[in-house]
């Protein structure tokens, strides 16, 4: 059985600092797995390079076996890798419901016109923006503006799904609802490779986890273990967390 | 030969770079395209024309009215038309639409106050019209003046906008203007003054190019086009780069005239700046994207 | 019927990059023309009665397009009597058809056409003032051939031109001119419009061994040439440069430094009505009129109304009375054949102040041109 | 239902401008003609500039060639062959300067397109001069004035319906996300590139059209005269004036600007400019969002259609960073 | 120190702030809690100027009226603020965005110690100084935010946030470094949805819910109030 996603030597110079370095995991149908790491570890690098935001500058990515290393974005969105930022990226002009629907209009399989209507409401509902449809992106708060990039990343009804910090800066009570939205989507079955600092969520959240540090692998592996390695520790969590 | 065309390339270029200053301060600080530039040009051409006919005053003296009157001008631009309409977009992307509107309206009026005031004619005098001897090659005087006036006001500003605080500031109201205010810096302030520093180099430019070369009521245009080429082609807001992006047409076209045709001195200009774009999409020293 | 004006319309660049050419030969002489006659009481009808001129005056924006339009504009709904024509040739030839189809005497001056032969078989009420190409460019070899005959210069020219269609049709004209008149153009490049600096080109004129330097320039580049001219040290012994040379502000900005120096046109300094003229046009307009197309403009305005005059304001009959009729001006006496002027200066030279005609060199009233050209001071 | 009616209302439109040669004299046929061009160019401008946000100003480039081309062939080829040529030269050459901007943004897109369009009539005047020795050309055709205005009011009518199929189908959408992200765009997707080409092109060849139309009408064809750029300028401004991105926007705009060009040079011939600029600041300051955005406002609001605003400082591709939310 | 009275903002018809006050004392940590949507970076960024408030409302500072002044005056008194969303200059260098943290006259004669505390305090930066910010990582452009506001030697400073986006170990560190420049005798007043660690360097609390002030309190007994579960499970229930 091969991995749905998986990486080996994959590695990202910028000039003199290599912000990847040589990176390897695999990733299988329906894991939620964790990319952790200190900041400026190389997590966003990394997830640019699979969902072809970046150029790799060396080594492979592979997608249910298929090498999509170096393809350009939406060769990529359309075999169905979808992503969030870690700086959410709306689109600004476009009312809630365009911004889903754009992305239902492009994916693997396009959905245009009436079903497209349909499906958007759909997806908003399930991210908790139901009745939000008419409004426009750009005027809603930092929290539901992340809700919309999310429902945007489900439009493309992706294998794999790459979250950068989509639950950062959300207080208990929505990390709590959030937390939920994820593992909803897990027992859906998509794949997710999530970009985390809340650990509250890694735990909820990850059965794996692996942890980055300047650029490299330093764990990799269930997270409760990985949680407690000391390495990890030392560079990431700090004494506070051990 | 060689040596000769070199010089006389690096002297045309003294002009273009001259010229592309102000733009791109003013592009680079108040981020508005000031269609309107080249008339800013040629109406301190007239006023040294004016300066040296009339009154007799050498138009190297008459810079020192000149330049503060445009940066006067430049000020007031700002304060009465752009300020207001900086205000209304509240940072977003329709100020660089009412922009362009706006100052081609007033491209158009001070080119029909010139034409008022001056007729549609020809206006030509000449101010050191002598030869220099550079390294054997003869250059006539004023356009020396011309790069040297450039190397020395793109140097100094450049060092100033890169190595002090004040520059530095001045830049960062160009990158992002909303955050100004976050660090202490009036972003309206700095705009104002960019936009009048921006005018009085084009004055400056103006007085110059009066001395050499022949100008109506309507050449504004061209110079706005050439300094744009220039700006863009140095990296929008950059001096260095406007010097050097200067300083590489003026060569361009002098070898080309020499060496492959004088009728390719444009098509090669214009060659040269697409494929530097081509090459580098934000100009030679814009900051790479990506 | 009663009528109480005459309306005369025309469409010109006031605007744009062709006001600079129609600023200075073309639109003062309208005006000028416009305010003699009505102060005069207005137009003379073959009845003796006078009738005042209206002038409908448009911007043509120095855009093609707005040209064709306002000459449409003026021919059907302003319903003018007489349209004048624009300014450039590219111009005049755009509004030709027009003219054409609406009946109306076409006097265009300021084109520069070797075609004019076959444009008058095209349409009939069409008159073209000023030469062509081949006409300048061979009274100028008939000038340089004199010369080289009489030793003071040698076989060989330098020539550059603008790359419009006022350079390349002299260009063009020049090289067969040249060459049947035993010359070598031993330097013949093209500039675009719009240069600013000659530097390279001055350097190879003047390293290509030629006594001879020819540029078919437009204003601002015929400044230019002969200031970065004089900064090189380039001095041949013929400088012939194009437009602007015969501009008065040509002569008074380089003063004795202009001495010498040829271009089209000319004037006869002898010719009184000539000189009347050029001193009314400064008194109305405030400029002097340029030594080239102005007085000829001035001229196509005396034939219109004088053949009003002798014709009244049917347009047919008018275009008959100018095709044919004979006419004082202040050229003198002038006859068009086939619709064309053939009497001009077509050489002109500085000296001592004054833009002089000196060819065709046969041509009664051509002083002797001063050769070689005075070093520079 | 909404539809069909304006179809309707649009076809009786153009009935009845169709209509226009019979009671207009030339000069109305003229203005006709100007006026039909513009909106066309206007049109054509805004499906790919207003709709990307990528302001090109290499319209009369193609226009240019458009009329070139015409001036060229009209004494070798039939009419309508000609004007086949012109569009597949104007595709071509779409096709070369949009691969090459592709990776261009913002101003740097703007001068690079104006840079173009001088290096093409350079081009075209160093061909002229000294490989054929010809600068200027005559087009005898017999092509009167009312056929060039009918010509131009089937092409607008073309342009129309184009923009509004764009607007409706999933590439409008894709040019309304490009416009407002690219980043995102690509990463739902939309193969950036060949949107911006196919558009561009389309733009490009309607504009191709017009210069090769309007040609006729010049008998004498220089690169002076139909690569003078102010063609890119009018076009540019009457489609912002009005509003690059909505349908009926550039032909809002180009209306009343034409019509107000024409009024001052035939009412003030002096103050022409003048006059002119103030009346552009003040359209500035009065109507802030276009005239068609004006329009709006007067009817009613809907959500959905607000302008894409040029990108002259377009956010930084594939980097993270963003200016403060809000 | 810092009075806030009546403070009512609105954007077009929505009114973000529904006439709320508060107070900081010298010297003193204050945290805002509220749900999403509650109004809190509204209520910094009506403080710092960055955002026009309605007629009625009175913000003092240090004794004067700030309630009108342009924002980079109010920054000139001594009010810094870190927005959510960094607000830092990305084309400039790490170290010019520093350098222009000390631009307001009040900050340039302490700069040098300024700097290097910041530069303690995120060892990433000093490695970093040359590179342009917008080409950094998430957390690493939050640092220059962070350390570009305390580059202005302020006497208040409000913080959008901090902890967005930082990793665990720098969390602890930034809180920690926070109470040590409170105990210098800065004035804090922090937006933070991670609740317990913010608390947990602070002297009292607010509640914000839905534009309106719902409670507050000292820091200690508001982490176990029952309210401030409530405040936060509020309008984010639907959710
Ligand atoms: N375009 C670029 N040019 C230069 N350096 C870069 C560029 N992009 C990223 N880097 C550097 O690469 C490193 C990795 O960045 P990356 O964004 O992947 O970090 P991260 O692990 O996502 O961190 P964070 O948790 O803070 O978001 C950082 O040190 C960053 O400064
Ligand atoms: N620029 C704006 N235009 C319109 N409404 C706005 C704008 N900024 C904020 N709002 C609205 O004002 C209200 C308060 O927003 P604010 O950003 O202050 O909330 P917050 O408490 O900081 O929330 P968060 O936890 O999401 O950061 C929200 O309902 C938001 O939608
Ligand atoms: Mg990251
Ligand atoms: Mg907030």
């Amino acid at each position: 059985m091969t991995a749905l996603l998986s990486l080996s030597g994959l590695t990202r110079r910028f000039g003199g600092l290599t912000a990847v370095n040589a990176l390897g995991f695999d990733i299988g149908e329906g894991e939620v797995v964790g990319l952790l790491g200190p900041n400026g570890s190389g997590k966003t690098t990394a997830l640019n390079m699979i969902s072809g935001a970046l150029k790799p500058s060396g080594g492979e990515i592979r997608l249910r076996g298929e090498p999509i290393g170096g393809l350009s974005a939406h060769r990529i969105a359309r075999k169905g890798v979808a992503r969030t930022f870690q700086l959410v990226r709306i689109l600004p002009s476009l009312t809630v419901a365009e911004n889903v629907l754009a992305g239902l209009a492009f994916r693997g399989e396009p959905l245009w016109g009436e079903a497209a209507r349909d499906e958007a409401d759909l997806l908003l509902r399930k991210v908790g923006l139901e009745g939000r449809a008419g409004e426009a992106a750009e005027q809603l708060t930092y929290i539901d503006q992340k809700r919309v990039e999310l429902a945007r990343a489900l439009a493309a009804r992706p294998s794999l799904l790459l979250l950068d910090e989509w639950l950062a800066g959300l207080n208990p009570a929505e990390l709590r609802t959030g937390i939920d939205l994820v593992s909803h989507l897990r027992d859906t079955g998509i794949t997710i490779l999530l970009v985390e600092h809340v650990m509250e969520a890694v735990r909820a959240l990850c059965g794996r986890c692996i942890v980055m540090n300047a650029g490299t692998k330093i764990a990799d592996g269930e997270t409760p273990a990985v949680l407690r390695d000391a390495e990890v520790v030392r560079a990431y969590l700090g004494t506070a967390h051990a | 030969m060689l040596t000769t065309t070199l010089i006389a390339g690096l002297v045309l270029g003294g002009t273009y770079a001259l010229v592309a200053m102000g733009l791109t301060i003013q592009y680079g600080i108040a981020r508005t395209m000031n269609l309107a530039y080249g008339e800013t040009i040629i109406a301190a051409a007239f006023a040294a024309y004016l300066v040296h006919n009339s009154l007799g005053i050498s138009p190297i003296l008459g810079l020192v009215l000149i330049a503060p009157a445009g940066f006067a001008f430049g000020w007031l631009v700002y304060r009465l038309l752009l300020r207001p309409l900086v205000r209304r977009s509240k940072g977003g992307a329709a100020l660089e639409i009412d922009s362009i509107l706006a100052t081609f309206g007033l491209l158009f009026v001070i080119q029909g106050v010139m034409q008022v005031g001056f007729g549609g004619n020809y206006i030509s005098y000449s101010y050191m019209n002598f030869g220099v001897d550079v390294l054997g090659a003869s250059v006539a005087a004023n356009r020396l003046l011309a790069l040297v006036l450039a190397l020395a006001i793109g140097g100094g500003l450049y060092l100033l906008l890169t190595h002090t605080r004040w520059g530095t500031a001045l830049r960062a109201v160009a990158v992002a203007p909303a955050s100004a205010p976050l660090v202490g810096i009036d972003a309206d302030r700095a705009a104002r003054f960019g936009f009048a520093l921006g005018g009085a180099l084009a004055a400056c430019g103006g007085v110059v190019i009066s001395m050499y070369q022949t100008f109506t009521a309507s050449s504004g245009v061209i110079f706005t086009m050439k300094a744009l080429i220039v700006v863009i082609m140095g990296g929008v807001g950059n001096l260095a780069g406007a010097l050097s992006a200067g300083l590489i047409l003026g060569l361009v076209e002098t070898f080309v005239a020499t060496y492959v045709s004088p009728g390719l001195t444009l098509a090669a200009v214009y060659l040269i700046f697409l494929a530097i774009l081509l090459w580098r999409p934000s100009g030679l020293f814009g900051k790479a994207r990506r | 019927q009663d009528r109480t004006s005459v309306k005369i319309g025309y469409a010109i660049s006031k605007t744009g990059p062709n006001s600079g050419g129609a600023g200075i030969t073309t639109l003062p002489n309208y005006v000028l023309w416009a305010k003699e006659v009505n102060d005069a009481g207005g137009l003379e009808m073959p009845d003796g009665k006078k009738l005042p001129i209206e002038v409908v005056e448009y911007d043509d924006r120095s855009s093609a397009e707005e040209v064709v339009r306002a000459i449409e504009r003026l021919a059907t709904q302003d319903k003018v009597d007489f349209i004048l024509p624009p300014w450039g040739t590219g111009f005049n030839l755009a509004v030709a058809p027009l003219f054409d189809r609406f009946g109306y005497p076409q006097l265009a001056v300021s084109a520069v056409t070797d075609k004019a032969p076959e444009f008058v078989k095209r349409w009939k009420k069409s008159y073209w003032l000023l030469g062509g190409g081949h006409d300048y460019t061979s009274a100028l070899a008939g000038l340089l051939t004199k010369a080289a005959g009489e030793g003071t210069i040698n076989k060989k020219i330098a020539m550059i031109s603008v790359a419009d269609g006022f350079g390349i049709d002299l260009v063009t004209a020049a090289r067969p001119s040249f060459k049947d008149a035993g010359f070598e153009v031993v330097y013949d490049v093209t500039y675009p419009a719009g240069t600013t600096d000659f530097t390279p080109m001055i350097n190879e004129a003047a390293g290509s061994g030629a006594d001879t330097f020819v540029a078919f320039s437009y204003p601002p580049e015929t400044f230019a040439i002969t200031q970065q001219a004089q900064v090189a040290k380039f001095n041949p012994k013929i400088l012939y440069l194009g437009v602007g040379t015969g501009f008065p502000v040509y002569g008074e900005k380089n003063g004795a430094n202009a001495e010498g120096i040829m271009s089209l046109g000319g004037i006869d300094p002898k010719n009184e009505a000539n000189a009347a003229y050029r001193k009314r046009h400064q008194e109305v307009t405030g400029q002097a009129p340029d030594l080239w197309g102005s007085v000829i403009t001035y001229n196509s305005l005396q034939m219109l109304q004088e053949a009003i005059k002798r014709r009244g304001l049917d347009r047919d009959a008018v275009a008959d009375e100018l095709s044919n009729g004979t006419f004082q001006t202040v050229l003198g006496e002038v006859k068009l054949e086939d619709n064309q002027l053939r009497k001009l200066w077509f050489g002109g030279q500085w000296q001592s102040g004054q833009f002089v005609a000196v060819a065709p060199v046969d041509r009664e009233g051509a002083a002797p041109a001063i050769l070689p050209k005075p070093a520079w001071k | 239902m909404r539809t069909a009616l304006g179809f309707a209302a649009a076809a009786i439109v153009f009935a009845v401008l169709a209509f226009a040669p019979f009671y207009l004299d030339a000069y109305g046929i003229g203005l006709m003609i100007g006026m039909t061009g513009y909106v066309t160019l206007a049109s054509a401008w805004g499906l790919f500039s207003g709709r990307t946000g990528y302001v090109s100003l290499a319209t009369v480039a193609f226009f240019g060639m458009g009329a070139y081309t015409v001036a060229v062939l009209n004494e070798t080829l039939p009419y309508p062959v000609i004007l086949l040529v012109a569009g597949a030269i104007g595709l071509l050459v779409a096709v070369v300067v949009g691969f090459s901007t592709l990776r261009l943004a913002g101003v740097y897109f703007v001068i690079f397109t104006f840079g173009l369009a001088e290096l093409i009539r350079q081009l075209v005047t160093w061909f002229e001069t000294t490989v054929t020795g010809t600068l200027g050309r005559y087009i005898f055709l017999p092509v009167g004035p009312e056929h060039i205005y009918w010509q131009l009011l089937v092409l607008c009518a073309a342009t129309l319906f184009i923009t509004w199929w764009v607007g409706r189908s999933r590439l409008g959408l894709a040019l309304r996300v490009i416009a407002d992200d690219e980043v995102v765009a690509s990463h739902i997707g939309i193969d950036i590139a060949r949107t911006k080409l196919a558009l561009f092109s389309v733009s490009a060849v309607i504009i191709t059209l017009v210069g090769a139309i309007q040609a006729p009408r010049w008998t004498y064809v220089e690169p002076a005269i139909v690569f003078n750029p102010t063609v890119s300028f009018l076009t540019l401004i009457m489609a912002l004036l009005g509003g690059a991105s909505r349908l009926w926007g550039p032909a809002l705009g180009a209306i009343p600007l034409f019509l107000l060009f024409e009024w001052l040079s035939a009412n003030f011939p002096d103050h022409y400019s003048i006059l002119l600029g103030l009346l552009f600041i003040v359209i500035v300051f009065v109507l802030p969002r276009g005239v068609a955005g004006f329009a709006k406002d007067l009817t009613r609001r809907r959500p959905g259609g607000t302008p894409a605003a040029p990108k002259l400082d377009a956010a930084p591709l594939g980097t993270e960073s963003r200016e403060a939310r809000s | 120190m810092l009075e806030v009275r009546t403070l009512a903002v609105d954007y077009g018809k929505h009114v973000a702030l529904h006439g709320v006050s508060l107070d900081v004392k010298e010297g003193e940590t204050v945290v805002i809690l509220g749900a999403n949507g509650a109004g809190k970076s509204t209520l910094l960024k009506a403080v710092a100027g960055l955002v026009r408030p309605r007629a009625g409302t009175s913000i003092r500072f240090a004794g004067a009226e700030v309630t009108r002044l342009p924002a980079h005056e109010v920054l000139e008194r001594g009010i810094a603020l870190v927005p959510e969303g960094r607000g830092v200059f990305p084309d400039l260098t790490v170290a010019e965005n520093l350098m222009l943290g000390a631009y307001a006259r009040r900050a340039r004669k302490d700069e040098a110690a300024n700097l290097a505390m910041v530069l303690d305090l995120f060892p990433r930066l000093a490695e970093r100084r040359r590179q342009t910010v917008s080409t950094m990582s998430g957390g690493e452009q939050q640092m220059v935010a962070i350390g570009r506001a305390l580059m202005s030697a302020p006497r208040i400073l409000m913080l959008d946030e901090p902890s967005l986006g930082l990793a665990p170990v720098l969390v602890g560190e930034l809180f920690q470094s926070l109470a040590k420049v409170g105990r210098a005798g800065v004035s804090l007043l922090i937006v933070e949805q991670n609740v317990r660690i913010s608390l947990s360097i602070a002297d009292r609390g607010y509640l914000l819910e839905a534009g309106r002030m719902v409670g507050e309190g000292q820091a200690a007994k508001l982490a176990d109030d029952p309210s401030v579960q409530h405040a936060f499970l509020g309008t984010a229930a639907e959710a």
